[in-house]
């Protein structure tokens, strides 16, 4: 009954080309964001902010650069943590060999370091697809993991091949606690997330789905695959680069490059599908559950006083049949979920 | 419960690393059950709880952060994990708890005036290097007679694979060695052509610096290109029941580094008459009581528990003591033979004398050879390697870390 | 250069590649015949080994009896996952069938490990892994004996399910349900049981890649990792071909152990890690759809 | 008694999109019955819910039953569908195009387990019907034309030699002299082997003229049904299906301005 | 071009002079011969349509002409200009704008994104401006917009506008094809059997909107239908393909009594 856009006229084009054309959704969007940088801060504990808050919103930020190239050009990829390793480890270097470099310019240095990097084994998606291209982008994994032991310059020489992430500090204002370095985190994140969205509601965003829904269709119509691609991976590499950044800076602090491993680049995976291809909702839903599930079954686990290693394994088999079941429910994701949700609503009280 | 002494537990029981990390927290869960059932540390009980990271350090970090403030607040952390380590590294001397890191994690948190919550402790990696060279040397005749030795490193192609370059590497230009390094791409379940290389090399050692899947792996293909076995020489991480069962016949005679000795303990045998007979152990086979990792975990176990005393004989008996005081326990721990024998424990680790400038403690390490079934020492006393050169690297590289992190190096009170 | 060290690294390394490409043969098997990839085919050569070992250690039975047990675990497994998981999920984008056999990996992981317990195991089969003496005398060569039988076990596998494709209507029929699912049951094929039994099968060639791969490595759980190892290979034969597994097998076996001992020494070694997927990468880029693979049909 | 006949079906997709809104119709035994409707009508989504291939689009049936040969055969498999004799040839072509010509239509004759020499004789039916495809034989079908793929997919139904033949679009995409041609062939095996066939097209003028029986179908509603010829000189049908007005066939350059259409159903 | 004019019908279309030229094309593939040796032309402003049974090579023909596929032999000349062949992307530049015989629409997207994607030629800014979504790129966003809402108002899809396209019925669908070659601006449009699957009505609706295209902007349009009715009506010039050759090209009426033509392809005459 409340939830409808009826008596909402657009007048204009603009109007009409808004992120959310629904009052509704409007006010819930900032709402939520209100209370995400307002509220909370104060509310949270300090393990809600730094141990699930915090990576929450790291992970979104992956799943939205993994999102970009899969969900919107279409371009499977397993190749994610590397990308956020060379952010990462890019991130450090600059900060550690420009004194004086402000630090978000760091991370934005470090993420044009992970487009770059994205770009030149982005090359190849121009001839392999599906999942050829998939197991291909594994290269990008193993390989830069292998740079980032074997050369030592990368890591400063240290013995172990460990970084220890500088002080987050800007314009002398230290990030230190769980509280500011959650709100660095949230306004990077909104930023981007914002900025996606309005890529992808603008022509290059259509080129990518145009390219990801049907390139030889794409290709006659005029749209070059080639830049194209390699666009979307730039930007989905920048994207994962300033995530692996965050990752080390404002979550773990020390890293070694194995914490960039594959399994990383798979729960990223799984937060897109699980969240929704082609969704930026969909990136924060799917992050939400991968990072959630397995925290709530383990309470619960302990909750029922199971012996551990009994527990352990339950709670894997139970996520991993939970990620089958939601599939089941809605191949397309949570966001899809969402929106039918709000479809159905929109038509309450009638069934149709 | 309030009262008791809580100690987070953030393990793992799924996943590649399942069977040691079963092993191990189950060895500091049956110790502290066993101390419990005997009325705890004066009186104090000690609680504890499990939280599983999946080896994986961001639910690591998840499971720190929640565990840290349960219970009145955790007062001492083990995770038993290179990365999850490094990824509350950051964040114990901010909540005031000490983690200990034994046998893995940085070398140069040894140094407690940088690091003054981390305890590396009995032995690290460093001290284990320059342990595994002092025992070839003794094995040669002598440390002069290792001139001219041909040495394999045959490492884990990571930072952990790489964290002895340092030791090894000063050590063959002072003993006159041939080190040749050969890297092995993680995870390692195929090592063909690093044995080929090997048996090209013709090497008289071969250090095994492996980890998980890679060693029995190692053992099996050095069977298979023909290289005897008791030449092979296994960090501790490649020593344990886990690493050579797999391999079935193949191991047989295969050395490693320890810092347990293998073997019956008083306090094995009342660990089964007082918690398992009664139901209560946590490993589900008892067959693994006194393995590899079920007694590094007993060793951790002690190590806390004569933390606790310690800082409890400091600020008060009777009372549990705050992740602080839990702290200067640890960094004032001394575990000598008297004590050992006392614990029913003599003999299964070295003894550990802690300080700010040495949160190691010790630095003295065994070998120990698979006979097929078991593991035997083959060194009657604990073989400690090159201490003054180890104390120049830790103090270079924690300087380093101080430096990097605009750290001033103090000790604690 | 040394020609017998040069013979032996080739031949180890082709060697290792069959016991990739049987690895690689139950990703095939399965995607040839439903446009899945099956993400859990590790799992499920874990699953299969530890289940052997499991029904040897804990209810005493011989390798012999064990096998034919497993064989009936994985049927049930198979059939299970068919009804479960699959059927639900008929006519679904690649991408979401993929995903789903994601968590059926780590369902199949976590049961493994509650069934049968977290420890590692040794698996005696009775191939002895020690070089040949007749080619250690004869050319100075170490070959293992197990590895040629591995190669020649993974030889017969690849001729029977090559052939089944190529030549009978159920080969066919599973063709049409990898290319278009719905089509497939308008049709009348009759996917479910298809599906069932294909899934079987593959339990069953996960069953042999789990005893050989345990054998050699023990029975842990890092056997799951050999699919890491079985993707280049797949790749580089294609996804859709049966010999191309054994021949992308050879090949990568075969140049990433070259490429260890004669260029990895050059740049800092553990090179074998990313160099089949950079070969395989480079293959791709002249032949998208892989050496042996079923062209990539464009057209517009 | 009725063949085939749909009760009062209902369906939705997505949960949400309802399509179908009640629909009926009856196919007699041996009788060619026309589903006509302008796109978007319900005519796929008719045909997909007889024959049960809706489950894999997302498509619920939340009323009424399916019967065919006084059976209900909603619950069954589209397998044991083909096996009682109901095929179906999909709108879109799907063919197999990683499979040749032959191939693909060796698939539609999986249901019958037939000796060599009977696989042959029916592919050389099809190939009569055809002559176009035994040239194609050994194509990958992904490369053949549009109307190539058409009839290989009508061929590949006419394998599992069904009773009952449920035809979505079968002109679409096919030059005129073969439009005649397969709905000849449609005359032909419904004279000559009795089989039923359920068709929905969009050709309204041929199909009226095979047809015995006509449905109309608009917004997923049947808003007139009757016989083929009486159908065929309804006014409103000849006006909007048939595109004749009083004065025969109207030239398509006449069509330029916009009428108003008229709907039986607001 | 202006696609706002009034649409009323302008005075009298002149077909002008030959603007493609193809000579001697040639293509096969692998073994078939798809085209054998064949020439035509297509003059500025006229409805040229391509007839022929099925595999004849139609629409192969036009896909050498947008350079999908290159000739082994042959030539063309667009505009003055020899070509060996096209490649897309030079082509959809020149204005050259299709739809296909198995629809090639983006099926994530919604209508309108759909019909936006066809002017991404004509969108300047860059990427960066595109997500900030400001000035200059919120402008010209805008300005595209409007254009292509004109485009839906003429092909009377405004009530799909934001309905994901892969769940419009096919005809639909066919429309929206036509109306994101249109929001191209096209010189030439290429259409491949645009009517197939639909019912008299709807394809007197597209007929209206092919001639009206014609009429009001002068599009050249090269069409492929099956529906005699059609393409009688409606073309100027119409060439047959049999077999990949050429066995007519003319009038109408001069086609439809070509012995050959009926023999080929109609059946009976028309
Ligand atoms: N998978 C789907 N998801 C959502 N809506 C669908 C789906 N398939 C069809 N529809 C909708 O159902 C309605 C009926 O579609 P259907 O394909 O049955 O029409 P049709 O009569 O066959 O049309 P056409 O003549 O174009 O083939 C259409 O409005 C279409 O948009
Ligand atoms: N990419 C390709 N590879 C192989 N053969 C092809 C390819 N494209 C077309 N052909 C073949 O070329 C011939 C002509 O095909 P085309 O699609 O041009 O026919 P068409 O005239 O459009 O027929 P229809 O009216 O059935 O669409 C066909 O026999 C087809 O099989
Ligand atoms: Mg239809
Ligand atoms: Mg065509």
């Amino acid at each position: 009954m409340f939830y409808r856009e009826a008596g909402q006229f657009k007048t204009s084009y603009e109007a009409d080309g808004q992120i959310l054309p629904i009052r509704q959704d409007r006010i819930a969007l900032l709402t939520t964001l209100a209370i995400a940088l307002l509220v909370l801060p104060m509310v949270a504990s300090p393990y809600m902010l730094s141990a699930i808050f915090i990576p929450f919103l790291i992970f979104s930020l992956a799943a939205l650069g993994l999102n970009i190239l899969t969900g919107y050009a279409g371009q499977l990829s397993l190749g994610t943590a590397a990308f956020m390793a060379v952010g990462a480890f890019a991130s450090y270097n600059f900060v550690l060999r420009i004194p004086g470099l402000p630090l978000l310019l760091a991370f934005v240095l470090g993420g044009l370091c992970a487009a770059m990097v994205g770009m030149a084994f982005g090359l190849p998606s121009l001839r392999i697809r599906g999942f050829y291209l998939a197991a291909s982008t594994l290269a990008t994994q193993f390989f830069v993991v292998w740079c980032l032991t074997k050369i030592g310059w990368l890591t400063n020489y240290s013995s172990s091949g460990v970084i220890t992430a500088q002080k987050m500090e800007i314009l002398g204002y230290a990030f230190d606690t769980p509280a500011r370095k959650y709100l660095l985190v949230l306004a990077v994140v909104a930023l981007m997330a914002l900025l996606a969205k309005n890529m992808i509601r603008s022509n290059v965003g259509r080129s990518w789905m145009a390219v990801r829904d049907m390139d030889v269709a794409a290709e006659v119509i005029g749209i070059r695959l080639m830049r194209t691609k390699l666009l979307a991976f730039a930007v989905s590499s920048f994207y994962c680069g300033v995530a692996g950044a965050l990752y080390a800076y404002a979550y773990l602090g020390t890293v070694e490059p194995e914490a960039y491993n594959l399994d990383l680049s798979f729960r990223i995976l799984f937060m897109i599908i699980i969240g929704g291809v082609g969704s930026i909702l969909g990136s924060f839903l799917g992050a939400a559950f991968i990072v959630l599930l397995p925290v709530f079954l383990n309470i619960l686990a302990h909750g029922l006083a199971l012996p551990t290693t009994v527990a352990s394994n339950l709670e894997l088999m139970v996520f991993g049949a939970l990620i089958i079941f939601f599939l089941i429910v809605e191949p397309h994701g949570l966001a899809r979920l969402w929106q039918i949700g709000k479809e159905k609503l929109r038509l309450w009280p009638f069934p149709h | 419960q309030p009262g008791d002494q809580f100690v987070a537990l953030p393990s793992y029981r799924v996943g590649p690393y399942a069977a040691g990390g079963s092993g191990f927290y189950g060895g500091i869960i049956d110790y502290f059950n066993l101390v419990n059932a005997n009325g705890g540390v004066n009186g104090v009980k000690i609680s504890w709880e499990e939280c599983e990271t999946e080896y994986n350090p961001s639910r690591g970090v998840e499971c720190y952060e929640r565990l840290k403030t349960k219970n009145g607040g955790a007062t001492v952390v083990e995770p038993l994990s290179t990365g999850i380590a490094y990824g509350i590294l950051d964040r114990i001397p901010q909540d005031k708890i000490p983690m200990t890191t034994l046998g893995y994690g940085r070398s140069d948190a040894a140094n407690g005036k940088v690091f003054p919550y981390v305890f590396p402790l009995i032995s690290n990696y460093w001290s284990q290097a320059a342990g595994m060279i002092k025992y070839l040397g003794d094995k040669s005749g002598g440390m002069d007679k290792l001139k001219g030795k041909k040495i394999v490193h045959l490492y884990h192609d990571s930072a952990f694979g790489k964290e002895p370059l340092p030791v090894l590497e000063a050590m063959s230009s002072q003993y006159g060695f041939e080190l040749v390094k050969i890297p092995v791409a993680p995870p390692g379940s195929e090592q063909q052509s690093q044995w080929l290389q090997i048996r090209q090399a013709k090497p008289d050692y071969v250090i095994l610096w492996g980890w998980g899947v890679m060693n029995s792996v190692a053992i099996k293909t050095a069977q298979r290109n023909g290289f005897p076995r008791d030449k092979m020489l296994g960090v501790w991480w490649a020593g344990s029941e886990e690493d050579t069962v797999p391999s079935g016949d193949a191991a047989k005679g295969y050395t490693s580094m320890t810092f347990n000795t293998p073997g019956n303990y008083p306090l094995l045998d009342e660990l089964r008459k007082k918690v398992y007979a009664g139901g209560k152990g946590n490993l589900a086979d008892q067959t693994r009581i006194g393995s590899v990792y079920h007694m590094r975990g007993l060793t951790a176990g002690v190590m806390y528990v004569e933390a606790m005393r310690t800082a409890q004989d400091k600020f008060g008996k009777g009372k549990p003591v705050s992740g602080e005081q839990l702290r200067w326990g640890l960094e004032n721990l001394n575990i000598d033979e008297a004590r050992q024998k006392v614990l029913g424990v003599h003999n299964m680790f070295p003894t550990v004398k802690t300080s700010c400038e040495d949160h190691e403690g010790s630095g003295a390490v065994k070998v120990q050879q698979w006979d097929g079934k078991a593991w035997k020492a083959i060194t009657p006393n604990w073989v400690v390697g090159d201490k003054v050169l180890l104390r120049k690297l830790v103090d270079e590289s924690s300087g380093k870390y101080a430096a990097e992190k605009k750290i001033t190096p103090a000790c604690l009170k | 250069m040394d020609m017998t060290f040069f013979a032996e690294v080739l031949i180890g390394g082709l060697l290792s590649g069959v016991m990739y490409a049987l690895v690689a043969i139950g990703f095939v098997l399965i995607y040839k015949a439903s446009g899945v990839f099956n993400f859990a085919q590790g799992a499920m050569v874990f699953f299969a080994a530890l289940t052997t070992v499991g029904f040897m250690d804990k209810f005493g039975l011989s390798l012999w009896l064990a096998i034919p047990a497993t064989v009936l675990a994985m049927i049930i497994l198979g059939l299970a996952i068919e009804r479960v998981v699959l059927r639900p999920l008929v006519n679904q984008p690649e991408i979401t069938l993929f995903m789903a056999t994601i968590g059926l990996a780590f369902f199949i992981e976590g049961l493994a490990q509650l069934i049968w317990g977290s420890q590692v195991h040794k698996l005696d089969i009775p191939i002895e892994d020690v070089p040949s003496e007749y080619l250690m005398e004869k050319f100075n060569i170490v070959i293992s004996k197990f590895d040629l039988t591995a190669a020649a076990i993974c030889g017969v596998m690849v001729a029977a399910l090559a052939l089944m494709f190529a030549k009978t209507k159920v080969g066919r029929a599973l063709r049409a349900v990898a290319d278009d699912h719905q089509a497939a049951q308008a049709v009348g094929i009759p996917l479910q049981r298809i599906w069932g039994i294909l899934w079987a099968v593959a339990g069953m060639v996960a069953l042999v890649a789990g005893l050989l791969w345990g054998a050699r490595n023990g029975v842990q759980f890092a056997l799951t990792f050999i699919a890491l190892k079985a993707l280049p290979v797949l790749i580089l034969g294609g996804f859709t071909s049966v010999p191309g597994a054994i021949v992308g097998g050879l090949i990568i076996g075969a140049s990433e152990k070259l490429a260890e001992v004669y260029i990895g020494p050059l740049v800092g070694g553990g090179i074998e890690g990313w160099f089949p997927y950079v070969l395989a990468l480079l293959f791709l880029l002249v032949r998208p759809e892989g050496l042996f693979g079923e062209k990539i049909i464009r057209r517009i | 008694m009725s063949y085939l006949s749909v009760n009062n079906i209902e369906v939705i997709y997505d949960h949400v999109i309802l399509v179908l809104k009640g629909v009926s119709l009856q196919v007699p035994q041996g009788k060619i019955v026309a589903l006509l409707g302008a796109n978007g009508a319900g005519k796929s989504t008719t045909l997909k819910t007889i024959s049960t291939l809706l489950r894999g689009e997302r498509g619920d049936v939340t009323k009424g039953e399916v019967q065919f040969k006084g059976e209900r055969i909603d619950q069954l498999t589209p397998n044991e569908l083909v096996k009682r004799g109901l095929s179906q040839v999909m709108e879109g072509r799907h063919c197999f195009g990683h499979l040749t010509i032959e191939e693909n239509l060796l698939t539609g004759a999986y249901t019958r387990s037939l000796a060599r020499s009977e696989l042959k004789d029916a592919l050389d039916k099809v190939y009569h019907y055809f002559p176009r495809l035994r040239e194609r034989r050994n194509s990958q079908a992904g490369y053949t034309s549009g109307g190539e793929q058409q009839m290989c997919a009508i061929g590949r139904a006419l394998m599992a030699k069904p009773s009952m033949i449920l035809l979505d679009e079968p002109s679409m995409g096919i030059a005129p002299q073969i439009v005649e041609e397969i709905f000849g062939i449609v005359k032909d095996l419904n004279a000559k082997e009795n089989v039923s066939f359920l068709l929905a097209e969009q050709n309204t003028n041929v199909a009226l003229r095979y047809a015995d029986f006509g449905y109309i179908l608009e917004n997923g509603r049947v808003v007139m049904e009757g016989a083929a010829s009486e159908l065929a000189n309804n006014e409103d049908v000849k006006e909007f299906y048939l595109g004749m007005s009083g004065a025969g066939r109207k030239s398509f350059r006449d069509m330029k301005f916009y009428r108003r259409r008229k709907r039986w159903l607001a | 071009m202006q696609m706002n004019e009034p649409s009323a019908i302008s005075a009298g279309r002149k077909v002008g002079d030959v603007i493609l030229d193809l000579r001697n094309i040639s293509l096969s593939f692998g073994g078939v011969k798809a085209l054998t040796n064949i020439s035509f032309d297509v003059r500025e402003h006229e409805i040229r349509a391509i007839i022929g049974p099925n595999g004849a090579g139609k629409s192969s023909m036009l896909n050498v002409i947008n350079g999908v596929y290159r000739p082994q032999q042959g030539e063309i000349i667009y505009r003055g200009q020899h070509r060996k062949n096209m490649d897309c992307y030079a082509a959809a530049k020149s204005g050259i704008a299709r739809t296909f015989q198995n629809i090639a629409l983006f099926k994530g997207m919604t209508v309108l994104d759909n019909i936006m994607t066809g002017r991404n030629l004509k969108m300047q800014s860059n990427f960066l401006l595109q997500a900030l979504y400001w000035g200059p790129a919120r402008r010209e966003e805008i300005a595209h917009r409007r254009k292509c809402e004109e485009v839906i108002d003429f092909l009377e899809i405004q009530h799909i506008r934001k309905t994901p396209v892969g769940r419009l019925p096919y005809g639909l669908q066919k429309r929206v094809e036509l109306g994101r070659a249109l929001a191209a601006e096209p010189q030439i449009l290429l259409l491949d059997e645009p009517m197939a699957g639909m019912n008299v009505e709807e394809k007197q609706d597209m007929c209206r909107f092919i001639l009206d295209v014609n009429e009001q902007f002068g599009t050249t349009i090269v069409l492929i239908e099956h529906d005699m009715g059609v393409v009688m009506d409606i073309s100027d010039r119409v060439v047959v393909l049999d077999y990949g050759k050429k066995i007519g090209d003319g009038t109408p009426d001069e086609v439809r009594t070509n012995q050959d033509v009926i023999d080929a392809y109609l059946g009976v005459a028309h």
